[in-house]
């Protein structure tokens, strides 16, 4: 039984390791990428709690999706947060 | 009789889906099928409300299951009442924005049309849906077609206005989804009348948060005063006529959530303390900001958040005599509020900054349109012989049966600073010469545009001359709020099956 | 402490913690994009609450596989699945719409500090 | 009781067709006037005889209108200040623009005043008494010079004023249920001491502000020099008197009922006297011909108030008399101040000067009014004065005699400076072309005079009238003549001994008026305005030395402290902070996204935390 | 300074939020058996759909998901009205990195796979876990592989917007369907065959695949404004 109360901790970690990441990255791509990891592990979660549909929506939407969306206004607009230091344009 | 009340949500997401395949073959259709849409479900809503005033609220139930599984649709007097003003407010701003600008081409204009059907649609199922999370849905439906029509023009710094109204917007669905998650953690059920009948076995803390969290979720829809930053930018962004119909109605939308919710969710009776107290506060701040501004359009939206404030105020007295000078106000600034907006926007037509010292002396050139604003201002301000006057007499009559003393000196003296503010405007625009470098060049108004204003108008001299025209459905509509039990009883115990 | 009360805390309290980094984030950082990171936190952090309401420990998924038809007992509450998806896809929406305004904004202002945008006020 | 009701739809019909149809031709347009004002005129004078009106319900509520003894005092002062005022309009405003607005206006002030004498209860008073002011607003704002800063003052005082009146009026309703005014006045000892105090002080505020009373003066002197002078005639006339048909209505029927009344009304007697004796003093400082007359009109309501408010019989009756008197000949005045613009181009008294042999009967129509202001034998005022005087003496209000005593004898200041102003001294070459006044602008005017001239000499003509309005206001009287009791009448009105001595004071006053009109004519010494003696003053070089330069320059010194604390300066400083307090308001909405979002959450906040009291 | 603040009204927002849900009265005394007992119970015995949680989505609150569609088509046709450009001068595709060889060979051979799962998906909606959204989401997500990985690789925009309308069309018609047919707008009307049968379920398979599509156009459409959006 502890076998579920370990991935579910872990995801948890996780989770919450990926949200901080997300908020303190100063460089907004790898931002994007945490909440996408974030996405993830929410799937992993969604998964363990019985909730398969719930899973396969926030996988193909949250990870897939969302990310992207995410990437191409970055690639349109700024990557860094505060413009200041680099205002690298591809 | 002519359909049930899912038509009134059902037919213009059909339309919404059918116009991209018709405007690729008939492209004026665009501009036309939400015309007939509309005008449609204003006949639609209005038969109903007919037959439902003999034959008592009418319950649909979707996808056949009965009231606390499936969604059911309540179409009682109040939602029926609220429901037909809305289409028929929907259609009046269609009327208006026919052909408003002429440089909107096709690609622009049918996507205009598509949000501005579904906003109404949208407006009219928050009304008649009797399920929280369908309600929120509908909300949402709302919400995008609001972001997309305040950042319609690219010109002004509009998508500024639909980027804060996003934000704000978002907040609010995360605080109703919280809300809705202890009401179905607690009770175990999404429908609004098995809510309301086993609110008490909801331990009372949670039941406070769950309220807490509503009136944030709603509040920003329903403009109350922290909540409604947003609002001035976005009535100010939008094209002309969409500030009419927000302020004609997407607020009642909100206002409505927030008071069934108060009212038949959570079952309170008397006196509601928070209502009155966000109202009023709402109704000093925005009156007060109202009286510094030098935009036009941006002082209607101020002035039209605090008369919502007013109406929270009146909803919140809570006795039969406060519920329907509420009603009797919403139904006032719904009429009164659009065309305000839309001859302030066919005054302003040739400037984006829309100051109001820009419409000096449009009188002279625009002899008609300014009479109807200054008799909108007039309405509005509650002078005599229009019919503002009578709604604020009856909340002013309810304040003073429950002798709040501070609630009607408050009221008064923002009535004065409206009458100031108002006859400012028009002072400049009747009392001042037209003079060519400051006031902008006048626009001769479409002949659609000129009905839609004139039938305002209209509405205005009746009600105000004959109120006793419109108190009798304000006074069903008003019993039909207060007793939550009939609204219980209607939904969970059976659907009537009407074979029309 | 039994392992039941222990998921729902962890589910619960890191829901929670995810709603309170989203606010963080919006409510403090200064780039547009940052603002929008922080409202998809929020709505992920709401999603796992709602799923989180519906979890019955040791409970499985609300599908009747061809074996099991009668285990109606021990399912987990399959309403608020539907809502999450219906959520999900919304909060979707709007972060679709959001990012297109942020593309217009950053057209006319060429600047995405929150601070800077404030043409409209008062 | 359907004539009250042919009225009103007479007038509307006749508004609706002077605007509309109006904008045919000018012709047209003022026969329909006319004949509006002529057909409701008559219909008033032959039909109308004060007994029950009718009644009937809107919105739940029941109303009734109804002309009592007492409203048809006023009713005769509205009427017949309209009909005049109504034809000395349509000559006076013959090349202005925009007319058919003027007169519809017009009409609809009018067919609002009769509204209000008509009305029996509250809320129809409260309807006619807003369209009233909303009306004679579009009319201060006609002329539209300083639009903003006159226009808002006056809305914004009519509009504080009106809406305590509504507050008082809500309060009733909701209290007894009716709205009625006798329904409201049998049950007023019901309500409870702090609500008996309320009512009458938001009532009197807000009739305070149309009589314009001291503290709420502020809009008049501005709405009355800014609107077109023939509507002036009737704005001072008679819609000031709307605000003193309430107010005696409340101190007498209400304010009496409570237990220590007697205070309001004595405060309100000492600011009528304020006002009179302060107004008066402006005035004489006026350069502006029109200005002088609104401060002197203010002056003026400050005695009717001071009259009113004392509220012994006497004091009533000199009241209403002078209410009546001042209608009469400050009408007048502000026509001959509209002749006089309309011929000279200027009201100013130092620009004009010397007009008594190009304008002779507005001469003679003015020094009739100036007469009678003054208070001089003859004519009304000095009956008016008299039985003012009597009164207080009689209910020994010593100080207060003296300050009425004061602003009456200043009083006599300015209408000296308002004759010498405009028609004597010496003629300036540049009038020489000034024509007199058409006649249809004299005939009013001498008539108006020729009223107050027959008032002076028999003032029983409208103290009937008044008498039975005070009976009706439950005055009793030992005899059924009020004026019994004044000295200066027990004697006139059965025509005893005074009478031949009165007659020769009547003929000695006609012959000098005949005398000097016609001996004027030739022999005046033409000597040019320079050698005249600027009463020890040494005038400045600018200064062009017509006579009325520095007129008052000594007196004015010497009152000059008094007058330094100006009522106005506080009400702008008020408004000015308050702007700014408003604008604290507005800027809340600071324009930033995150500062919206932070509000939402500090708003979750605050209810989380106050969730026990606010639920 | 402002971060404090902020931190703080954080903090006690955090306590109030623990203190409802992480309470043990809260798990006490919430009602268990709601309505979900009755939604278990009807789509074994009436609805015959093994998928609890479609039958919910499609036909329970069939009402909540003709709203969810109507989002969808509003953020689609929102995206296209706001960074709408005139039709001369779209900008070229934003390329976010040269697509190597790799990319490029394997995006054809993984391409129909996607479509393929996709499909799969939302057709056994009722039986497996997925259906319409997510179906319709994996497609969109091949589609966006290849127009990344090809910069000539493009659809037109006109069969996107035809399919998305045809779909949303078919629901609503499938709704009044159900409301001639069975009696209220969205019913069940079609026979619901056997439990665990590709044909059960009556209608839900039918809309949900009708979903499946629109979703699909539509996503790929979203897609295809963003991409085309030059900064």
């Amino acid at each position: 039984m502890e076998y579920l109360l370990f991935t579910i901790g872990f995801l948890l970690l996780v989770l919450i390791g990926a949200a901080l990441y997300a908020v303190y990255q100063k460089d907004l791509l790898y931002a994007v990428i945490a909440t996408g990891v974030i996405s993830l592990a929410l799937t992993g979660l969604f998964l363990v709690l019985q909730a398969p549909d719930v899973a396969l929506t926030e996988a193909a939407i949250g990870v897939a999706l969302t990310t992207i969306i995410f990437i191409i206004t970055i690639r349109n607009t700024v990557r860094f947060e505060d413009e200041k230091d680099k205002k690298m344009k591809h | 009789m002519v359909g049930t009340p899912v038509f009134l949500i059902a037919i213009p997401l059909l339309a919404a889906f059918l116009i991209p395949l018709i405007g690729m073959i008939w492209k004026e259709s665009v501009r036309i099928i939400p015309g007939l849409v509309l005008a449609y479900m204003t006949v639609l809503s209005a038969s109903l409300y007919l037959f439902i005033l003999e034959n008592g609220t009418y319950v649909e139930t979707i996808a056949g299951w009965q009231a606390p599984w499936g969604i059911d649709l309540v179409f009682s007097p109040l939602t029926g009442l609220l429901a037909t003003i809305m289409t028929f407010m929907g259609f009046i701003v269609w009327l208006y924005s026919y052909r408003f600008k002429s440089n909107v081409e096709f690609e622009a204009a049918k996507k205009y049309f598509i949000f501005l059907m579904l906003l109404v649609a949208g407006s009219v199922g928050i009304v008649i849906t009797g399920d929280i999370f369908n309600q929120f849905v509908f909300i949402e439906i709302v919400g995008i077609s609001a972001y997309a029509l305040t950042a319609f023009y690219t010109g002004r710094n509009s998508a500024e206005a639909a980027f804060k109204y996003l934000i704000m917007g978002s907040l609010s669905a995360s605080a109703l989804l919280i809300a809705i998650i202890i009401v179905y953690a607690q009770l175990g059920t999404l429908n609004m009348a098995e809510i309301a009948a086993n609110i008490d076995q909801m331990n009372v803390h949670y039941r406070i948060i769950a309220m807490i969290f509503f009136i944030i979720g709603i509040g920003v829809e329903a403009e109350i005063f922290p909540l409604n930053g947003w609002a001035p930018d976005a009535y100010t962004e939008a094209p002309g006529p969409v500030g009419g119909a927000f302020s004609g109605i997407v607020v009642k939308a909100g206002i409505y959530a927030m008071v069934r919710m108060m009212f038949t969710l959570f079952d309170i009776s008397g006196p509601m303390k928070i209502l009155i107290v966000i109202g009023l506060v709402t109704l000093i701040v925005a009156e007060t900001s109202a009286l510094r501004q030098e935009k036009l359009k941006r002082m209607l939206a101020y002035s039209s958040i605090g008369q919502m404030g007013l109406v929270l105020v009146a909803f919140g007295m809570g006795t039969k005599a406060g519920v329907f000078a509420a009603l009797f106000l919403m139904l006032n600034h719904a009429i009164i509020k659009p065309l305000l907006f839309l001859s302030g926007s066919f005054l302003t037509f040739n400037t984006t900054e829309k100051y109001i010292s820009q419409i000096t002396g449009m009188a002279k050139k625009m002899p008609v349109v300014s009479v109807l604003f200054a008799l909108g201002a007039l309405a509005i301000s509650g002078l005599p012989p229009f019919s503002g006057f009578w709604s604020k007499l009856s909340v002013l009559t309810a304040a003073a049966d429950e002798n709040l003393m501070l609630i009607i000196a408050l009221v008064l003296i923002i009535s004065v600073i409206e009458i100031v503010y108002y006859f400012r405007v028009i002072n400049r625009l009747f009392f001042f010469e037209y003079d060519e470098s400051v006031s902008v060049k006048p626009h001769k108004p479409g002949f659609n545009g000129m009905i839609a204003l004139f039938i305002l108008a209209g509405l205005i001299l009746l009600i105000g001359f004959y109120p006793a025209s419109v108190t009798g459905y304000l006074d069903l509509a008003a019993d039909d709020l207060l007793n939550t039990h009939q609204y219980i009883d209607k939904v969970l115990q059976l659907g009537q099956s009407i074979i029309q | 402490m039994d392992t039941a009360e222990l998921i729902r805390l962890g589910v619960y309290g890191t829901s929670i913690l995810l709603i309170l980094i989203g606010l963080y984030a919006v409510l403090t950082k200064k780039s547009l994009i940052k603002i929008i990171i922080g409202l998809s936190i929020i709505d992920g952090g709401i999603h796992l609450l709602l799923i989180g309401i519906g979890y019955v420990k040791g409970g499985t998924a609300p599908i009747f596989s061809p074996g099991s038809e009668d285990a109606v007992a021990r399912m987990v509450d399959p309403v608020p699945q539907a809502l999450v998806l219906t959520a999900i896809v919304i909060g979707f929406g709007v972060t679709a719409v959001a990012l297109s305004l942020i593309i217009r904004l950053y057209r006319h202002h060429n600047t995405l500090n929150i601070d800077e945008i404030k043409n409209l006020k008062w | 009781m359907e004539t009250i009701l042919t009225i009103f739809i007479i007038f509307i019909a006749g508004t609706a067709a002077t605007y509309f149809l109006g904008k045919l031709n000018g012709v047209l347009r003022s026969i329909l006037f006319l004949a509006t004002l002529a057909a409701t005129g008559w219909l008033f004078f032959t039909g109308i005889t004060p007994e029950s009106g009718i009644e009937f319900r809107i919105l739940g509520i029941t109303m009734g209108w109804g002309i009592t003894p007492f409203s048809y005092i006023f009713a005769i002062i509205v009427m017949g200040l309209a009909l005049l005022s109504g034809i000395y309009a349509v000559k006076a405003m013959e090349d202005e623009k925009n007319l058919n607005f003027f007169f519809a206006n017009f009409l609809l002030t009018v067919m609002s005043m009769m509204g209000i004498l008509f009305s029996l209860d509250l809320i129809s008073f409260f309807i006619f008494w807003e369209i009233m002011t909303w009306s004679s607003y579009f009319m201060v704002v006609f002329t539209g010079k300083d639009v903003q800063k006159v226009g808002i003052k006056y809305i914004l005082f009519s509009a504080i004023g009106a809406y305590a009146m509504l507050m008082a009026i809500v309060f009733i309703y909701s209290f007894t249920g009716s709205v009625l005014i006798g329904d409201f006045i049998d049950n007023f000892h019901l309500f409870d001491t702090q609500m008996q105090w309320l009512i009458p002080i938001l009532l009197l505020t807000g009739f305070g502000v149309k009589s314009a009373l001291m503290p709420l003066h502020v809009w008049a002197p501005g709405a009355y020099s800014n609107s077109p002078m023939s509507y002036t005639a009737m704005f001072s006339g008679a819609l000031s008197k709307m605000g003193i048909y309430g107010m005696v209505i409340v101190l007498i029927l209400i304010v009496q009922q409570i237990p220590n009344g007697y205070w309001i009304k004595e405060v309100i007697a000492w600011m009528g006297g304020i006002t009179a004796a302060m107004a008066t003093l402006w005035a004489i400082k006026q350069d502006d011909a029109k200005k002088m007359l609104a401060y002197s009109s203010i002056g003026q309501l400050g005695y009717i108030i001071v009259g009113v408010a004392i509220g012994t019989p006497l004091a009533m009756l000199a009241g209403l008399f002078m209410a009546v008197m001042h209608g009469i000949f400050k009408s007048t005045l502000f026509m001959v101040v509209g002749a006089v613009e309309r011929q000279t181009g200027t009201s100013n008294f130092t620009e004009v000067t010397g007009l008594i042999r190009k304008m002779p009967w507005t001469f003679l129509a003015a020094l009739m009014s100036i007469i009678a202001l003054a208070g001089i034998p003859p004519l009304g005022g000095f009956i008016g004065k008299w039985m003012l005087y009597e009164s207080l003496m009689g209910s020994n209000h010593y100080l207060l005699i003296i300050m009425i005593f004061f602003s009456s004898t200043a009083a006599f200041l300015y209408c000296f400076k308002f004759l010498f102003g405009f028609f004597l001294g010496q003629e300036e070459k540049e009038w020489s072309h000034v024509k007199e006044a058409p006649a249809m602008m004299v005939i009013p005017m001498l008539i108006l005079a020729g009223f107050a001239f027959l008032l002076g000499i028999f003032p029983g003509l409208i103290l009937k009238p008044i008498n039975e309005g005070m009976q009706f206001l439950g005055y009793v009287s030992t005899t059924n003549r009020f004026w019994e009791m004044s000295i200066i009448f027990n004697d006139w009105g059965n025509a005893v001994v005074m009478m031949p001595i009165f007659y020769w004071i009547i003929g000695v006053f006609v012959f000098f008026l005949v005398f000097l009109t016609i001996k004027g004519y030739k022999t005046t010494r033409y000597v040019s305005t320079k050698d005249i003696s600027t009463s020890g003053e040494i005038p400045k070089e600018h200064e062009n030395l017509t006579f009325t330069m520095g007129f008052m320059q000594p007196f004015l010194r010497a009152v000059a402290p008094v007058m330094k604390r100006q009522i106005d300066k506080y009400y702008t400083s008020i408004g000015n902070g308050l702007e700014a307090l408003f604008d604290f308001t507005r800027r809340i909405n600071t324009g930033n996204g995150q500062t919206y979002a932070l509000y939402f959450v500090v708003f979750i906040i605050i209810l989380l935390l106050f969730k026990d009291s606010l639920f | 300074m402002k971060k404090a603040i902020v931190i703080f009204f954080l903090a006690v927002f955090g306590y109030f939020m623990a203190i409802t849900f992480l309470s043990p009265e809260f798990e006490a005394d919430r009602n268990r058996n709601g309505v979900k007992d009755f939604y278990l119970e009807k789509t074994v015995s009436d609805l015959k759909t093994a998928n609890t949680v479609t039958a919910i989505v499609v036909n329970f609150r069939g009402f909540d998901t003709l709203g969810e569609v109507t989002v969808l088509f509003l953020a689609a046709t929102a995206l296209g009205s706001i960074l709408f450009k005139k039709r001369h001068h779209i900008g070229e595709r934003t390329v976010l990195y040269p697509a190597s060889t790799i990319v490029g060979s394997g995006a054809k051979l993984i391409f129909p796979a996607i479509i393929l799962l996709g499909a799969y998906v939302f057709i056994h909606g009722h039986l497996t876990p997925g259906g319409g959204f997510q179906g319709g989401t994996i497609i969109a997500t091949g589609f966006l592989l290849m127009l990344i990985s090809y910069r000539n690789f493009s659809i037109s925009h006109n069969i996107l917007s035809v399919i998305e309308s045809l779909a949303g069309i078919l629901f609503v018609v499938f709704g009044f369907m159900g409301l001639i047919y069975g009696g209220s707008f969205l019913e069940n009307f079609m026979g619901t065959g056997i439990l665990n049968d590709l044909f059960s379920g009556g209608v839900i398979p039918v809309i949900y695949i009708l979903v499946g599509f629109k979703v699909a156009a539509e996503l790929t459409g979203l897609i295809y404004t963003i991409l085309h959006e030059k900064g």
